[in-house]
């Protein structure tokens, strides 16, 4: 009876036992075979190059997709999820990598929906709103009343970890989390995960960003393309251990030498206002790389999708090429040469049930046409000169995007610009979702393109990126273009306070 | 650059891209689709012609040519729309438009030829009339089509005022039932127009980028295609057609007729989901459309062969359509 | 009137009776109608069950559900392709349906028309037309619903559908008969586009308009029946009158109950055995007005065969009801 | 967005009562209370079976097969009683009718993963044929106290059918606009993929909105009987776009996650009047139906730029 006992206490410190957990898709071996455990109140980070099968493992465990072959062990016991309301029901909440909201409801509609039993015929109560949730929204001053739609993509994602945490929980999975949020918002998700944790919370963590794993994870467990590496405590262990254990090779520096290359001005913008940003005044010179910093909202995307013809513009100038422009259309803008990459990939960047191929010469139909009609030689040669260049991982380039992994599908966009060949070109938040090897490669790119004499503005919430990037740093706050850093000035510590509004040089 | 694992994967990989066809026309999803209908339309042919051979006389051919090509080309026109993300459910009522206006201007005396002209362009007045409610209005375009068939319902009824306007000239009525070698005109429109639109969808710049705005409508905003011109052009592009079926189906029933034509919307839509075109846009082939119409026209044509009671017409019609649905998705989850 | 067609129809049964049934070979006609799901065709289809009976063939009932002239055109078209023995054709469009009235003919298959006819010359489109004459049928009923019930003067409203050939002829009929009538005014023609709920409420709303209307009149069943319920439900029987068309199950009861005071009704039994039996002949050489009618060319079966209307009402309607 | 949706039923009802004064100073005959009455019953009948669409528009679906059932299960209802059955087994019999329908639209679209489009249209030519072929397209009369009861009774001089249409009308707004298990078909209809990631039974839910589409036509079905005294199948043809029309009218959207139950009876109430209003005013039957579409289009229009102006 003792014995029997202890041996169940054993199997306790494990919650969560994976052991050959095996999925393939189509042709695809998303998982193959994966074996690992998890413990009691741990925070166990889940790291790997895109496509790994991080995401695949948690929508396993969450019972979203059913596994081929394996065994999943909670507290000891297999169990089979055979929908998400069972896995909830046994205390498993999960942060998706892909948005999981409700648009057209309010924040409180959205986290009382995840947070309750939906299918019952009691009265939904809106300011029913676990108190841990409403913190983090109070937090990053999120109104419970508005429309989610109304929201900017941060707020959206903070909205649905609201949502996981409010549910009483044993095991929460967030994927990804922090791919959207700025350091503050982060921040402000770190306290509440210590929180859950001294609750007794255990919590699957997956994320690029390295430094948090550092930051907040007991244990990492390492996947590359669908196999099990190895798990190891994360005390005691450098960042460049990490990085060599998931690409498996030494891992050279992160950022590309930032050559200074720039030429003359291609585009400038004086007082410069319209939805969502006021009298912005910038030149951007051919030939370097711009980096945007500020916080979520500051208009950064509001300001390059009206430089590219899709918002409003109240008044002011545009320049190109010393002369006075008016952009009306996306269409316009790629006239001019002016790209842009979209921060939102899945909602906007790509066309998902289109091919690789026909997703990479999307922006240069014209470049790919004999007339009215497409020339398809050139089509497939371009496609497959960007598909081979920039390493992009796919059966084919007749495969449909979404069976793609997210940083290759980034790449897909990054060939589509590449391809239209663009004298400015905007990459909004170009390393959302993508891992280290991806990023390295994505700056490589950017940089190649700006030494080829392009004008790249990068848009990017990750201070790092924007250091490490940039030959000129501007910064916005509040709609405005609030200080510009150059050179030597680019340093953390001048830029950290600037988004936040504080010693603006403008 | 390129790490190595990806630079292994794609030597391995390389081949294959090369090999592959450019046209992503005839996927492996839309071809289990035709397969299936083609079965489905090989058995009903065998079975039709063992019950009774002289379903496969020329006559019964035909009589089904000549009376249902024209549907044909408004379904090629339905396609591009599905296609496009949208609906356009006044197909119907604006063919009975289009015959009236070229039966009310052959009235007043105008050749037939002019009459055409203007019956056409109707048709396509209300195709830019459906584009500018869609495009400019954005109004839903099942509403704003909805609203379409209604007004031009009315407006067929107001010009006669109810009663059908006959007594075509010859010359007209002659168009109507024009053959060639023996084959009915309308169906060498029709063959020719399916091999174009096909083509076309693959190749043409206008048709692929309403591939690309049916797929994702505000990714199209940002790769700078001009989704409203666009949309614009086909909604106009599907009047041209339903004006060419009009003046068709006009001179073959010799007369303008105000009720000609209702619910066509309908089926077209039917036939081309049948032939594989998704509802929520980006999807569709002019093959399994016109495919999905011959299922539908076989259904009917062994209705009166077999003498089915005229009630069942729509019992049957509903288990094929039904039934080649779930088929489909069955086949669709084995392949994948 | 009535007599006339009572006489044509016991000489029909004489002379199908008259002579002998060939067995053996079994021979196939066709009946094209449209709308053919509404009740109205029963009591043809029951002509030519027997008229089958008497003359050992079969016949079938095909034609679009819908009020479809094209698609008419299309059964039509099968049913020459499918080889059948001979075509009566309800043509829901006289133009629509000439051509393939004609291609019948010039295929060998004897076509003959019943209720409305196609714009065709005789012998090239159909051998000959049988019905009570549409627009009849308004004068007739108008006629009688201005000296019988409304004495000279009052409002009438019509419940009809436009665009469909048989009810424009017969809402002509009414509205010529009550146009010679000073004090009689009709006040509304509306739609009910065949459906008794849209019937109902146009009823509704044309009682409600014009408080001291006398009539409505339904140019079909559906009309009539809807008119029915109007009054009903506005508590003015009695007070409005109903006159009705053709003769299902519906309206009769609504005749029975003193609701509707009259309908009009043509003699489908007999138009539709009559018909088969014209193309009976046709195919058998009975007529012998010359040895060979069709190198006389001559017709050889009544060009028009006027079959009368009926009048029900509540004195005779247990004559009718099932 | 309570208010919004508050805001936009408020427009809408200000348009009804815009378009009463209207047709009341136009025509004096259209404030009578039998003229009310009478539209009553009809937009009841209509009505009831419109919440089902309603629910089923708010999750992004369609059921085009509505009026068919309707029609269906009023030619069973018919059936049983002129086979001798006491009422209460007809008007079960109808009923089940529609659940199954509802159900097998429901079950085969979730199951099989088909646009509704397609399969309700499916259904909708069964259900036709099956109601045709049973009567051979022949009405059936029926003699029923109970039918006649549920058909005439009136409380007030309310008919009872308005009654019970505006008790179902109370409850499924509360429903759709509180009760958990309602709100489900918003987030569905807002984005069905999350609504399933959020642990919402998708298919379960899209199911019952069909059963209860289904079971609401059947409603509609039965009272449609009583007040023709008897099962028509040819009735309530196209129907289906009728309650597009006014739910969308009312607010809803073809993309779904939109719209109320209140919006879409006031939209039914609006066509109701449009139609009545235009007989009042001797518009002639020829020009009707651009007048409808006119309106259709118009009144949508101003509903979405209302409703993106307020979300702005
Ligand atoms: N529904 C699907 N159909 C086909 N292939 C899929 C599907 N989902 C995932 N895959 C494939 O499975 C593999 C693993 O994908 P997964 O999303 O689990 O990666 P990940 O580790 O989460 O990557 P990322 O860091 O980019 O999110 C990838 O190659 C992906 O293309
Ligand atoms: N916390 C929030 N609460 C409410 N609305 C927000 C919030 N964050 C962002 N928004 C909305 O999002 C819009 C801008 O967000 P957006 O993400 O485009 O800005 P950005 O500066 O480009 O930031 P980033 O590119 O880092 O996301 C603003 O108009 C604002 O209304
Ligand atoms: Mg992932
Ligand atoms: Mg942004």
């Amino acid at each position: 009876m003792l014995f029997i006992l202890k041996v169940k206490n054993l199997e306790h410190q494990n919650l969560l036992s994976i052991s050959n957990v095996k999925k393939a898709f189509g042709g695809t071996e998303a998982l193959k075979g994966v074996n690992f455990n998890i413990k009691k109140g741990e925070i166990h980070a889940l790291v790997g190059e895109n496509g790994a099968g991080k995401s695949t493992l948690v929508k396993i465990i969450s019972g979203v997709i059913p596994l081929d072959s394996g065994e999943i062990k909670l507290e000891g016991t297999p169990v089979v999820f055979r929908s998400v309301q069972e896995a909830r029901r046994r205390g498993v909440n999960v942060v998706y990598q892909e948005l999981s909201l409700a648009m057209n409801l309010t924040v409180a509609e959205n986290i009382s929906a995840s947070s309750a039993e939906m299918n019952s015929f009691s009265i939904m109560q809106l300011d029913d709103i676990d108190a841990e949730a409403k913190s983090l929204l109070e937090g990053s001053g999120i109104k419970i009343d508005t429309r989610v739609s109304e929201l900017g993509i941060a707020a959206q994602q903070m909205v649905e970890i609201a949502g996981a945490i409010s549910r009483k929980c044993r095991i929460l999975i967030l994927d990804e989390p922090t791919a959207s949020l700025t350091d503050d918002e982060t921040s402000n998700l770190f306290r509440i995960i210590d929180h859950l944790k001294t609750r007794g919370v255990t919590i699957i963590y997956i994320s690029h960003r390295l430094e948090e794993i550092f930051r907040i994870c007991d244990t990492v467990t390492v996947f590359k393309d669908g196999a099990y590496v190895g798990t190891r405590p994360v005390a005691g262990m450098t960042q460049h251990d990490l990085v060599c254990l998931m690409i498996g090779r030494e891992m050279r520096d992160m950022f590309p030498v930032k050559k200074n290359t720039a030429k003359e001005t291609v585009l400038e913008l004086k007082n410069f206002s319209g939805k969502g940003f006021r009298n912005v005044s910038i030149n951007i010179r051919a030939g370097e790389i711009i980096g945007f910093a500020g916080l979520t909202g500051a208009g950064r995307t509001e300001l390059f999708t009206a430089v590219f013809g899709l918002n409003t513009v109240y008044s002011g100038k545009m320049l190109f090429k010393g002369e006075e422009v008016s952009i009306h259309s996306a269409k316009d803008a790629l006239k001019l040469g002016i790209g842009y990459l979209p921060e939102d990939r899945k909602q906007i960047g790509i066309f998902s049930t289109l091919s690789v191929r026909e997703n990479i010469i999307a922006a240069s139909l014209g470049a790919h046409s004999k007339g009215a009609l497409l020339d398809k030689d050139k089509i497939i040669e371009s496609s497959k000169n960007i598909i081979e260049s920039l390493g992009i991982k796919a059966l084919s380039g007749n495969s449909k995007i979404h069976s793609l992994s997210g940083g290759n599908q980034q790449k897909v966009l990054l060939g589509r610009w590449m391809l239209s060949k663009p004298r400015v070109f905007i990459a909004d938040e170009p390393t959302r979702g993508i891992d280290v090897g991806a990023k390295q490669e994505v700056f490589q790119l950017l940089r190649e393109m700006a030494d080829s004499g392009v004008a790249v503005i990068m848009i990017s919430s990750e201070l790092e990126e924007v250091l490490g990037m940039s030959n000129r740093i501007f910064s916005m706050y509040r709609g405005e273009v609030n200080g510009i850093l150059e050179g030597d000035m680019c340093t953390e510590a001048r830029l950290g306070p600037m988004i936040v509004g504080v010693g603006g040089n403008r | 650059m390129k790490s190595n694992l990806s630079g292994i994967f794609n030597r391995a990989r390389k081949s294959e891209i090369l090999n592959n066809r450019f046209v992503p026309g005839l996927k492996a999803y839309s071809q289990s689709r035709i397969l299936i209908l083609l079965t489905i339309i090989a058995a009903m042919v065998v079975c039709l012609s063992i019950i009774n051979p002289r379903f496969l006389s020329y006559y019964n051919f035909s009589a089904i040519t000549g009376n249902d090509s024209m549907k044909g080309l408004v379904l090629i026109g339905m396609t591009l729309i599905l296609i496009t993300g949208n609906f356009d459910v006044s197909v119907g009522s604006n063919i009975a438009l289009v015959g009236i206006v070229t039966a009310w201007m052959m009235q007043a005396g105008l050749s037939p030829l002019a009459a055409s002209m203007l019956g056409i362009a109707s048709g396509m007045l209300i195709g830019l009339f459906n584009g500018l409610m869609v495009t400019r209005l954005k109004i839903h375009s099942f509403i704003a089509t909805l609203g379409s068939l209604y007004m031009a319902r009315s407006l067929a009824q107001v010009i006669t005022q109810g009663t059908p306007i006959g007594k075509f000239p010859q010359s007209f009525i002659e168009f109507g039932d024009l053959y060639i070698f023996k084959i009915p005109f309308v169906l060498i429109i029709l063959v020719v127009s399916v091999i174009a639109a096909n083509y076309l969808l693959q190749h043409s710049r206008l048709l692929r980028s309403a591939v690309y705005i049916g797929t994702n409508k505000r990714g199209a905003d940002y790769i700078g295609l001009r989704t409203d011109a666009i949309q614009l052009a086909i909604f106009v592009l599907v009047g041209l057609l339903v004006g060419i079926a009009g003046v068709f189906l006009t001179a073959k029933m010799r007369s303008g007729l105000p009720t000609a034509f209702t619910g066509l919307e309908f089926k077209m839509i039917a036939a081309a989901v049948l032939g594989g075109a998704s509802l929520n846009g980006g999807q569709g082939n002019m093959l399994g459309s016109i495919m999905g119409l011959i299922v539908l026209i076989l259904i009917s044509n062994a209705m009166t062969i077999l003498g089915i009671s005229v009630y069942m017409d729509g019992v049957i019609m509903g288990i094929v359509l039904i039934g080649a649905s779930v088929l489909d998705s069955v086949s669709q989850k084995n392949v994948i | 009137n009535g007599k006339d067609a009572v006489a044509a129809e016991s000489g029909a049964v004489e002379a199908a009776t008259g002579y002998e049934v060939t067995t053996g070979e079994s021979e196939n006609y066709e009946y094209i109608a449209y709308c053919t799901s509404v009740p109205y065709w029963l009591d043809g289809r029951r002509g030519l069950d027997k008229a089958c009976e008497l003359l050992g063939v079969s016949y079938n009932f095909s034609g679009p559900v819908e009020f479809d002239a094209q698609a008419q055109a299309r059964a039509m078209e099968e049913a020459i392709a499918k080889g059948v023995d001979g075509i009566i054709l309800s043509p829901a469009d006289p133009d629509v349906l000439a051509g393939p009235s004609e291609k019948a003919i010039a295929a060998g298959i004897p076509v003959v028309m019943v209720i409305s006819d196609v714009n065709s010359k005789l012998g090239e489109g159909s051998y000959g037309w049988l019905g009570g004459l549409n627009y009849n049928v308004g004068v007739s009923g108008g006629t009688f619903a201005a000296e019988e019930l409304l004495n000279k003067k009052g409002k009438v409203g019509i419940l009809t559908m436009p665009g469909v050939t048989v009810h424009e002829e017969r809402k002509a009929g009414y509205v010529d008969t009550f146009a010679k009538y000073p004090d009689i005014e009709v006040v509304e023609i509306v739609d009910t586009r065949a459906d008794p709920a849209i019937g109902l409420d146009k009823a509704a709303a044309i009682i409600q308009k014009h408080p001291d209307l006398k009539l409505l009149i339904g140019t079909d069943s559906v009309g009539g029946a809807a008119a029915a319920r109007a009054v009903q439900e506005a508590g003015k029987v009695g007070e409005i009158f109903i006159i009705g068309m053709d003769r299902d199950q519906d309206l009769l009861n609504y005749i029975k109950d003193g609701v509707v005071t009259a309908t009009i009704a043509s003699k489908s039994f007999t138009t539709k055995f009559m018909a088969l039996h014209y193309l009976y002949w046709i195919n058998h050489d009975i007529m012998q007005d010359a040895p060979d009618w069709r190198k006389a060319g001559i017709n050889p079966v009544p060009t028009i065969t006027d079959t009368g209307n009926m009048v029900i009402n509540q004195d005779n309607v247990d004559l009718f009801l099932k | 967005m309570g208010k919004i949706i508050k805001q936009r039923e408020v427009t809408l009802f200000l348009v009804v009562v815009l378009m009463m004064i209207t047709l009341s100073v136009t025509s004096p005959i259209f404030f009578k209370v039998s003229n009310f009455l009478s539209l009553a019953r009809s937009f009841s009948i209509e009505g009831i079976v419109l919440i089902g669409m309603t629910v089923l528009l708010v999750s992004g679906y369609m059921d085009l097969s509505a009026g068919s059932v309707m029609a269906l299960s009023g030619v069973f209802a018919a059936l049983l009683i002129e086979a001798g059955m006491p009422f209460i087994i007809a008007v079960a019999g109808a009923v089940t009718v529609g659940l199954l329908c509802g159900f097998i639209n429901g079950w085969i679209i979730t199951k099989f993963k088909i646009h509704p489009f397609i399969i309700t249209f499916g259904m909708m030519s069964i259900a036709r044929g099956i109601a045709l072929s049973i009567t051979q397209g022949q009405p059936i009369r029926i003699f029923n106290e109970s039918f006649d009861f549920i058909g005439q009774a009136a409380v007030f001089g309310i008919p009872l059918v308005t009654i019970i249409f505006l008790l179902f009308v109370i409850f499924f707004d509360f429903c759709m606009r509180k009760i958990r298990f309602f709100r489900q078909f918003y987030f569905i209809g807002g984005n069905a993929l999350s609504a399933e990631l959020t642990g919402i039974n998708v298919d379960r839910v899209r199911i019952f909105g069909f059963v209860l589409t289904g079971f609401l036509a059947s409603v509609s079905g039965i009272f449609a009987t009583a007040r023709f005294q008897g099962a028509i199948p040819t009735a309530f043809n196209g129907i289906e776009l009728k309650l597009i029309v006014a739910a969308v009218v009312g607010g809803c959207t073809l993309d779904g996650g939109e719209g109320s139950v209140l919006g879409a009876v006031l939209g039914i109430i609006f066509l109701f009047l449009l139609s009545n209003g235009m007989t009042l005013l001797g518009v002639s039957m020829y020009w009707e139906n651009f007048v409808l579409g006119a309106f259709l289009v118009v009144v949508v229009f101003f509903n979405s730029s209302i409703g993106r102006h307020l979300t702005k």
